[in-house]
Formats: C-alpha cells, structure tokens, sequence
C-alpha cells in the first residue's frame, strides 16, 4: 500500500488529490503502467511523462526510483514557483 | 539558520524586513526579492497557487541550506503563499543578508532560480476567457545551469 | 523614470517599497538592496557620511537613466542618507523592478556596483578609537569591470 | 575666477570646504600646481593625485582636463558610498 497524490493539472486528469494504491510495483515506472492500466482518466494524465516529474517521500526522483519501503509517490507538472 | 514560511495569507514585506534586518544585525548588506501577481494588462482576474505540504518546507529548507553552504550569509528568509491572489499582490519573498552585497545578491538570486524549478508550487490564471496552468519556462530551467 | 532622492533623515523601508510596487504595477518582479551600517562588534559609534549636494543627483541620476537603458526594467527607485548614522541603521536603499527577474537582479546590483564608487558620497567612521575615514576597497573598483 | 570644492579628507586637509580661487590655470593639474605652491596645507593635501579624484562642473574628469568656461571644481578621495 502507497499513498500517491496528484498535484496541479495531473491532479485535474486524475480527478482526485490523493489515494491509496494496492501495488507490488518495484519502481515508479512499474507503477505508472498499472495506473495507465485502470482507466482511461490515468492513460490520459500519464500520456506525456516527459512532461511529468516524481517525488518519492517527499524527494524529488526518477520514473526508475525504486519504490521499496516508500510511503508516498506524487505526480506533477514541472513547477512554476516564485 | 534560514527561516523559512508557506502562508495562505498576505506578508507585510516592511515588518518582514525590519525583523530580518534586526536578526542579522552585524551585516552591510540586505537583498530582497519580492514576486507580484502580474495584472496582465487587466486580463488577469486572479493567481491561483497550488503547493505540496510537507514536501514544500523540506524543499526550500534544502535549497536555503545549499545557499547558506556555498555564500557566507548572515541569514535568510522566505515567505511563499498559496491560495488565490489578486493582481498586484505578493506572491513570495526572499531575504537575504551578508557581510558583502556580492553574496547577498548571488544568495538570492540562487534562491529564486531554484524556487522557480524545484520547489513544488505551481501556478494556474484565472482570466476573463478561462484558467490555465502556467507552463514552465525553459530560461528558468536554463538559470540553473549557471549554478 | 528613476526616483532618486538623497536626504539626512532616516526612511521607512516598507513604505518606500510599498510604494514602489504600486507605481510599477504590471512588473512581476521587485528586486531591492539595503545598505547597513554594521556595528563592527559594537567598536563603531557612528557613521558620518559627507556627500556633494548637486553632484550627487546628478551621477546618481546618470547611473539609473544607464540602468533603464540596459535592462528592460518598470523603474527603479535610489534614496541615500548623508549625516551622521548609528550602528544597525540604514545608509541607502536602491529598488527595482521588471518583467522579469533577471533584468531586476542585474539593474539592483549594476546599481550598487556604481553608486559605490562613482556617487560622490565619503563614509568616516567614529569609533572608540578615534575616526577614520572609509578607504575604497579595490574588490570595488573591480566589480565595475563586468559590466 | 573659478569656485573649488573639497571634500572628506582632502576637505579636512585644507581646512574649508570650498573657496573661490583667482586662476588662469588652463587644466585642473595648473591649477593643483598654482594651490601646492600657495601654502604648506595644500601641498599636504595634494601630496598623492593617485589617492585623489576631480569633478569638473559636478561631473567626473581627469588632471589633464581643461578649466576654460568651467565654474566649479572638486577635490576629493575615492567615493565610498553605498
């Protein structure tokens, strides 16, 4: 069990902010193509990973950052702060 | 030590930095940066701006801490809001003093170039012919390099 | 147009850039500097600073008019004080604000850079041991170089 | 007739912040040379041109500037404002 969260227009596809998500996935690519294959709102959000960045526990990551002992996964755009 | 806020109500940037420059008495020179809410030319009704608890403060922690290791500073600061802004007001400042004004600028401008990209804030206009997400833009990306 | 003034008396920081950003409005960034006097672990009772009333505005006047003409900038804003000053107080404030952050961080230090060297202001310090006045540093003349 | 003006140490070297000078000096050195002959404080003050700056009619110029038509000159050490 992980729990991933959605931010900005991710977030808006997806329909929720967060969820709990029943998964064996080693990495955060391996979880991506489980999500992609649920629904159709997932292979939508996901359909531009080059426009997608991670976090992993709060630390930004890659899409081949292993998920063992990870609680927490987050899906983005890139940021616009400041 | 930086100190470090995410707020979702308004700063008073005079307060903010009479109480840094007090906190850092000792040092010549003081650098701010303040970012506002751009009107658009009108068009722009209001700045919506999404964050990541949690990841937020850690994320800027690390960036303050990286600009305190590489510039001798005397302190900084930074207040991030969230929430919804009108045009005109302040999205966030920094802070930053130092013994010499070289430092002082470097620092702060490290700190917003990394704000900018690496923090997870994002922002979406709401305008008189609909919302949209600012993209990011590559010269933010590219200001990192210089690093 | 620059808004430049030179004064004895103390000002108030978050007024002044209260201000400042309203008259800009439509600039998303505000960049400013604060010059203080530091206390040099308490051996400093004052700072006198003499200047050339006349001669002052006018090179500062030139140095920002030479800001707005390099960087794209919504204004900048340049008050010094002159007279006698105490520790932890401020000397001079320059401000500016552009579209966009870099040209604001570029014009705020070009500022700093010549009014440092190139305004006719002269710093004595009184302290415990006598005065003396401030030598320029040569890291100062240096700084003009790059640009 | 010409008004001259010192400041910060070349000021306190002299003793008066300004004086008017008769003068047909036709560059600002002549006339540093007419002022150094005139009493022991002005040779002191003018003793290292290298630590001292001049201004022309309030704007910055070198020993070799011209004084034809000019109203005001100034002495002074390096700047230190800031």
């Amino acid at each position: 069990m992980i729990d991933v969260l959605y931010f900005a227009w991710v977030r808006e596809r997806i329909g929720v902010p967060k969820e709990r998500v029943e998964t064996e996935a080693p990495t955060v690519a391996a979880l991506v193509e489980e999500l992609r294959a649920r629904e159709e709102r997932y292979a939508m959000a996901f359909a531009d990973l080059a426009a997608i960045r991670v976090a992993v526990d709060q630390e930004l990551a890659g899409f081949d950052a292993p998920l063992a002992g990870a609680r927490e996964v987050a899906f983005f755009p890139p940021m616009t702060g400041g | 030590m930086a100190d470090i806020r995410v707020q979702a109500g308004p700063f008073d940037l005079g307060r903010e930095m009479d109480r840094f420059e007090a906190a850092v008495s000792g040092a010549g020179a003081v650098v701010s940066f303040t970012g506002l809410v751009r009107d658009e030319g009108g068009r722009l009704e209001a700045m919506e701006i999404e964050h990541y608890p949690g990841m937020t403060e850690r994320a800027v922690a690390a960036i303050a801490a990286e600009a305190e290791r590489r510039w001798r500073l005397a302190g900084c600061l930074v207040v991030h809001r969230h929430g919804r802004l009108g045009p005109g007001e302040r999205i966030m400042m920094v802070a930053t003093a130092a013994p010499h004004r070289a430092d002082a600028f470097a620092a702060a401008e490290f700190l917003m170039d990394y704000l900018k990209s690496r923090a997870p804030f994002w922002k979406k206009e709401h305008g008189a012919s609909g919302k949209a997400w600012v993209a990011a833009r590559d010269a933010d990306e590219d200001a990192l390099r210089r690093w």
